[in-house]
């Protein structure tokens, strides 16, 4: 980083001029035990959501392990079939409502979508805040569940009529759906969130054809929330409420219907995965121009298929029900809906690679990642061609094939490039560089861990082994290339504490990052590492899609919002033109206290309908807390000091 | 010594082959023994050749993009491109998406075509139709017939006709299985409140493993069934068998066996037909004797196995819905010795 | 670090409020070398003969929620629900009425079910293995909300009767002379 | 945009105003999202109700349909309430705060009543839940949206509380109209409700 010595700062900003310690002062964020539950700024929000996600990632890789060695060889005695059933569907829930969702789009998300808009705080960080406690406490009520036996142990989806009433006694499946209610409460909130952030909180100059490709993912991925998520809820509901109260919905005897169960959570479930994907995507369109040093070719074109690959997303939920004996006519539908879904992400390929032509690689770590990802990501894309059409399908669905698939995909689509993010924005977060040779140790050691357990799957699945069995009889000849999934284990294991390694290591003698350490163009690089909580000095103006690499020499800055109370710009959706200015909320323990009601509704109504309407008045309580309005809009600048210095 | 070294080797050897790609295994969709699964196959090589192309060329061009552009030094940075030959790029995007949408359009083609093949008719005349119901966790198998006393009512060995269409109707008892015997044709789920239908015709004879595919609770993984394809006379003779009632008994210790049978646990779940056993609970016991496997083909059907299974099954499947029967161990040798002599 | 510190306190605490036994699943309980063992017997109606002794310790099997809920589905295999309906009576008596003829206590229905009762009731003796009565009795006591509310079962897959165990309010159970139990 | 030419280009936002009233405003867009949520579950328990119809053959199943009239009067109640909501929208941005004072109080009035004969309905549904996969959608339905219907009412009852104090003024005043947005969204998806509730039984 020598080249950039020029860039570097402390990563503690001090404010110097008299505007700097005035603004510091009104988006002062408290500190200490309480304050913490008060803190509403969004790069504190977004730094909490990745690092609950990651150690929800650690957790789940803890479950995947174990069961790992269960099954390295026949007939073995690691787990019983009641603790291996529970402990697969809770790595898989774990991954997905509590890793891959959380950190690709809520962490991600809430933490740069503000900088990369170029405004000072998210659009109603309170509800950020409130959803980041429900996030968690769905974390907790699935984790106490499993540590308590009553982990949830009917599959990440649930079907019916086996998680039902008649066949998952107790309340391991309702500690599922209620888990449910909370991440998705939490996502749909933090989907709104951003969504607006996004539509009303752009520097102004960034109209909607200069926005960077992460805007538009997040934009898109937030709208696929706010479409997918609510039948995700609907679906567990009518659980909940089958479990409870005995409603009907999926009881065949009077009327009721299995399948129906299945509709609703794919028309959730494939979207999921796009809105784990996309993020992923996101990344990779923001990273590939910095280590290219040339714009994305095709920018358009990455777009549409985005939005396109947001409409798709929906079309094609039947795919994971190719096997139920669906007729012939909409099976052919959706094998052509799931075919034509393919198109967007190749042309995104096409597109990246097209930039790499064009560009100058740099041999940086987070581009490593890249590769790693387009490598992983690719053999998870074709092995989804095969499983489209539909009689591949109906042999290899839910074998070990599916296994391999989905986490070529989703480790691919996620993980991969969710390494490439951290290792790009970490000196964002902390202000210090990440150690590159540890980064390639991390690298190398996941890159072939994972495709020794993985790719081995592929065979093991066509070799018959469907998934989610405890245990497998010696004479299937399963045995040798369950040794080989389980040995990438160990580099698996290796690799992420290398990275745990590095990750504290760098946090505190790493290489000071300054402002932008990788000469990238977006504008979360315009500010100081780790970013002041008013983000922006002075709040930027934009003239391209790469806001530094196309700025004017004399960029124009916004001024005329006041230092003295927190005010943000709000800006038209399309061209980006300010409209007005808002007076946004400060720190309130308020959503913290809400979540706390809210919590222990949900709880509660897992084991008595009663709690909801005990629950409800304290819920309008700590809503009415929350919303009150406070002082006088706008506030004079003594009563805004009044209110935010004590407050 | 130089034998055994040469015997090590060659049970390396055997290990590696188990292993690799290039063994199809014993329950396995690259080992088709009947047309469906055959066209699933060859459909499967097509498609993968396929996309091992495009993965090929994707990673090739990918690949030498970065490395011809590579800055090993990265100090000072390179410019910032502002107008670089997009033309070219253009091209490549263009015509790399005309390729993937005509592969895709094959794909889709091919992959209708293959599914008409496979799920063929299942209203055929000549068929062998075999009513199988899922439970937690074994098969039932009904070979229906419109006489009642001709039909045959066995579990999770399903006997077949060489060369004949079998149509398969699906049915669950409880929760959602699925039907899988990949040497043979693709998956179906048994669905509670739906019955599907699907048929194959097994080529060659022999015994076909089979899986339940849709996770169904504790025991999903012990809850196999087998195939056993035959030519059709001998067919025939297992059906006129299991249409038969139970043999009775003819020496003292099968006597006592049956009234082991009769005088415990086992009647309030199970069937033999010709006594008063008539439960319906778990699988039909009239001939059992007759049977390779125990439990889902969990266990073989010898002595040894049975007397484990019986006394305690819940060691073997544990969550299975067998009650553990402790028992004297005169007694249970007689009714073992009954139980085996249900041929 | 002390608010790690603080939340694993609190993760501890929810911990030891929440292990219980509902959710154990019961697989082989009690061990079968320690089982009564069977013996031959040709009569299945036996009323009055045979008397067990009224088993003593609380029955287990009601703090588990997947018991009960097994008891549920033998209810119905052995054939139970073909005189008592799903609890609702026809040729036996109702179970989800507060009258007891017999005693409520799980010892009372045990031996219900094990030695049989006069004008029908047949002894089940031999034939369901002590543990599955175990789990019947459980059952049957949820029926009128004699049991916890998390460990009685939800309704079930097929035309049942309302309300669910789970749903039910708990009947004082009366002796057939109209009076209440006697608490034990 | 105005450029003052001075030691750098400068973009000067300080004219602008602090309230802005209809989609202008941040807390409308976020409202319309929030609909589109609720909206999308409304519209996946419709789904779900017609496919369990396609498995059933007769509806409603074992039940005769809900009896109709106060359904019917509760309709009537709710295109009536959004006379004061529309009010409302009028004479916010003008800033009259006693008007928009009684009109809240009128529509909190509105929202009581439809509640108040919510209850009927519920007593004349001619079905209980846990009859069967239809009563239990029905029940679903009308569930949810009473409680988006109570839910409206507390927001408006405590708009109205605000709009007591002197604190209603400039952005509470936008919030006051975009309640009555609120409103809409509860009368069109209880006018779908009721219609699927009321009258798909009769003919479906």
């Amino acid at each position: 980083m020598s080249s950039h010595s020029v860039l570097i700062s402390e990563p503690k900003v001090i404010p110097t001029s008299d505007s700097a310690s005035r603004l510091a002062r009104t988006w002062r964020q408290p500190s200490g035990f309480w304050g913490w539950f008060s803190n509403v700024h969004h790069t504190a929000i977004g730094t909490r959501y990745m690092v609950t996600a990651f150690i929800f990632f650690l957790l789940g890789g803890v479950l995947a392990a174990v069961m790992r060695l269960q099954l390295t060889r026949p007939e073995n005695n690691v787990l019983g079939p009641d603790a291996y059933n529970q402990f697969f569907t809770v790595h898989g829930s774990t991954m997905i409502f509590l890793f891959a969702v959380p950190m690709m789009f809520q962490g991600f998300g809430v933490y740069l979508v503000p900088l990369v808009c170029g405004t000072r705080n998210i659009a109603f960080p309170r509800l950020a805040a409130f959803s980041y406690y429900l996030f968690l406490g769905g974390g907790l009520l699935l984790w106490i569940g499993l540590l308590t036996n009553t982990g949830a142990d009917a599959g990440w989806f649930s079907y019916v009529p086996l998680a039902g009433p008649a066949f998952t006694p107790g309340k391991r499946a309702d500690f599922w759906a209620q888990m449910i209610t909370f991440t998705e409460v939490s996502a749909l909130g933090t989907a709104i969130c951003i969504a607006v952030t996004i539509l009303r909180h752009r520097a102004p100059g960034m109209t909607l054809n200069r926005m960077p490709i992460l805007l538009w993912e997040k934009l898109v991925i937030s709208f696929m929330v706010i479409f997918a998520m609510p039948a995700v809820m609907v679906v567990s509901s009518m659980l909940l409420l089958d479990r409870l109260v005995s409603t009907q919905f999926f009881n065949p005897a009077v009327g009721g219907d299995a399948l129906l169960y299945q509709h609703l959570f794919w028309f959730f479930g494939h979207p999921e995965v796009y809105i784990i994907f996309l993020p992923g995507t996101a990344i990779v369109s923001s990273l590939v121009p910095v280590f290219t040093r040339r714009h994305i070719f095709g920018y358009t074109l990455i777009v549409l298929s985005v939005v396109a690959t947001g409409f798709l997303g929906f079309g094609v939920w039947v795919h994971h029900m190719f096997a139920t004996g669906i007729p012939q006519m909409s099976a052919s539908f959706f094998t052509a809906a799931s075919l034509v879904i393919v198109i967007p992400t190749a042309v995104q390929f096409f597109c990246w690679i097209a930039t790499v032509w064009n560009g100058r690689i740099q041999p940086k770590l987070p581009m490593l990642w890249l590769f790693g990802f387009f490598f992983v990501f690719l053999i998870g894309g074709l092995s989804g061609v095969m499983l489209a059409s539909v009689p591949v399908d109906w042999q290899v669905h839910d074998t070990f094939f599916v296994v391999a698939h989905f986490h070529y995909v989703l480790i691919g689509g996620a993980v991969f490039p969710m390494f490439a993010g951290l290792y790009f924005w970490i000196p964002k977060i902390t202000g210090r560089m990440m150690n590159s040779t540890l980064g390639h140790w991390h690298f190398w050691l996941f890159f072939i861990g994972f495709n020794l357990t993985f790719f081995t799957m592929h065979f093991l699945g066509l070799r018959g082994m469907p998934r989610r069995i405890y245990t497998y009889s010696p004479d299937m000849h399963w045995n040798a290339l369950n040794v080989v999934a389980t040995s990438g284990v160990a580099f698996m294991t290796a690799a992420i504490l290398v990275f745990l390694a590095n990750f504290f290591y760098s946090k505190k003698y790493g290489e000071l990052a300054g402002d932008n350490p990788w000469a990238a163009g977006s504008l979360e690089w315009a500010t100081a590492s780790p970013p002041p909580h008013y983000n922006f000095l002075d709040l930027p103006t934009v003239n391209g899609r790469e806001a530094l690499w196309d700025a004017e020499p004399d960029q124009a800055i916004v001024v005329g919002l006041r230092d003295d109370v927190p005010e943000v710009l709000v800006t038209n959706s399309l061209d980006s033109d300010p409209e007005h200015k808002e007076e946004t909320v400060g720190p309130s323990i308020w959503p913290f206290l809400t979540s706390i009601t809210v919590s222990a509704t949900f709880v509660g109504s897992i084991f008595t309908a009663w709690a909801i309407p005990y629950g409800a008045p304290f819920v309008v309580i700590t809503l009415i807390g929350w919303l009150w309005p406070r002082g006088h809009s706008p506030m004079t600048r003594e009563e805004a000091i009044e209110e935010y210095s004590h407050g | 010594m130089f034998t055994l070294s040469r015997i090590g080797g060659l049970s390396h050897l055997l290990a590696i082959y188990q292993a690799s790609p290039l063994n199809p295994g014993r329950h396995s969709t690259l080992n088709p023994v009947a047309p469906q699964a055959g066209n699933i196959e060859w459909l499967y090589w097509v498609i993968f050749w396929i996309c091992f192309g495009a993965f090929v060329i994707t990673i090739l061009v990918f690949f030498t993009g970065a490395a011809r552009k590579y800055v090993r030094q990265a100090t000072p940075l390179p410019p910032i491109k502002e107008h670089p030959a997009d033309g070219i790029a253009a091209w490549f995007v263009g015509g790399a998406i005309t390729v993937t949408v005509l592969s895709l359009f094959a794909v889709l083609f091919m992959s209708i075509i293959t599914g008409k093949k496979v799920e063929g008719a299942t209203a055929e005349r000549n068929a062998v139709t075999i009513q199988v119901t899922g439970h937690q966790w074994w098969w039932e198998a009904t070979y229906p017939n419109w006489q009642a006393n001709l039909t045959v009512t066995t579990a999770n060995e399903f006997h077949v006709p060489v060369g004949k269409k079998v149509v398969v109707l699906t049915n669950s008892n409880d929760v959602i299985h699925s039907f899988w015997a990949p040497n043979i044709t693709g998956k179906r789920d048994l669905i509670p409140g739906y019955s599907s239908a699907f048929s194959f015709e097994v080529d060659k004879p022999g015994i076909y493993h089979g899986q339940c595919a849709e996770f169904c609770g504790l025991q999903h993984a012990h809850m196999g069934f087998s195939v056993v394809a035959e030519p059709e006379d001998q067919f025939a003779a297992w059906q006129n068998q299991q249409v038969a009632p139970a043999r009775e008994p003819t020496t003292a210790e099968e006597i006592r066996g049956r009234t082991v049978f009769l005088t415990h646990a086992c009647v309030m779940c199970h069937t033999i037909r010709g006594t008063d056993a008539g439960s319906r609970v778990g699988p039909d016991l009239t001939h059992m004797g007759s049977r390779r496997m125990i439990a889902a083909e969990t266990l073989p059907n010898t002595r040894g196995a049975l007397a484990g299974w019986i006394l305690d099954p819940q060691r073997i499947k544990p969550g299975s819905r067998m009650t553990p029967n402790p028992m004297r161990p005169d007694d249970l040798q007689d009714l073992i010795t009954y139980l085996e002599s249900l041929q | 670090m002390r608010l790690y510190v603080q939340l694993g306190i609190v993760i501890a605490l929810a911990l030891i409020l929440f292990a219980c036994e509902r959710e154990q699943r019961i697989f082989r309980n009690p061990p079968p070398a320690e089982q009564t063992l069977n013996t031959i017997q040709v009569s299945g109606l036996n009323p009055g003969a045979n008397p067990i002794a009224t088993p003593v310790p609380p029955n287990t099997y009601e703090e588990s929620a997947y018991a009960v809920a097994e008891g549920q589905k033998l209810f119905d295999q052995y054939n139970c629900s073909g005189c008592h309906f799903h609890g609702g009576g026809g040729i036996g008596p109702p179970l989800m009425d507060n009258n007891w003829i017999y005693g409520s206590e799980p010892g009372n229905i045990f031996a219900t079910i094990m030695q049989g009762r006069p004008n029908g009731m047949p002894s089940f003796r031999n034939r369901i293995p002590e543990s599955q009565a175990w789990e019947i009795v459980g059952y049957v006591r949820s029926l009128s909300g004699l049991l916890p509310k998390d460990v009685s079962p939800g309704r079930s897959d097929d035309i049942s009767a309302y309300p669910s165990p789970q749903s039910m309010t708990k009947q004082t159970p009366i002796g057939v002379t109209g009076n209440p139990e006697q608490p034990k | 945009m105005d450029r003052i030419c001075g030691e750098r280009a400068v973009l000067d936002v300080s004219g602008l105003p602090n309230v802005a009233f209809g989609h202008k405003n941040v807390t409308w867009l976020a409202n319309v999202l929030y609909m589109t949520i609720e909206g999308t579950m409304f519209a996946l328990v419709i789904a779900s109700y017609f496919y369990l119809r396609t498995r059933s053959t007769d509806w409603p199943p074992g039940n005769s349909p809900p009896y109709i009239w106060f359904g019917v009067a509760n309709s009537i109640l709710f295109l009536l309430s959004v006379l004061p909501a529309r009010w409302i929208q009028k004479k916010a941005p003008s800033g009259d705060r006693a008007a928009v004072t009684i009109g809240l109080f009128i529509l909190a009035i509105f929202a009581s009543a439809c509640i108040a004969l919510r209850v009927y309905e519920f007593t004349t549904l001619n079905c209980r839940w846990s009859d069967n996969a239809y009563a239990s959608c029905i029940w679903t339905l009308i569930g949810v949206h009473s409680g988006h219907l109570v839910t409206e009412w507390i927001e408006t009852l405590v708009i109205f509380g605000v709009s007591l104090t002197d604190k209603m003024e400039g952005t509470r005043l936008a919030d006051a109209a975009i309640n009555s947005d609120y409103w809409y969204f509860v009368v069109v998806s209880g006018f779908i409700v009721n219609f699927i509730i009321y009258a798909t039984p009769r003919f479906l």
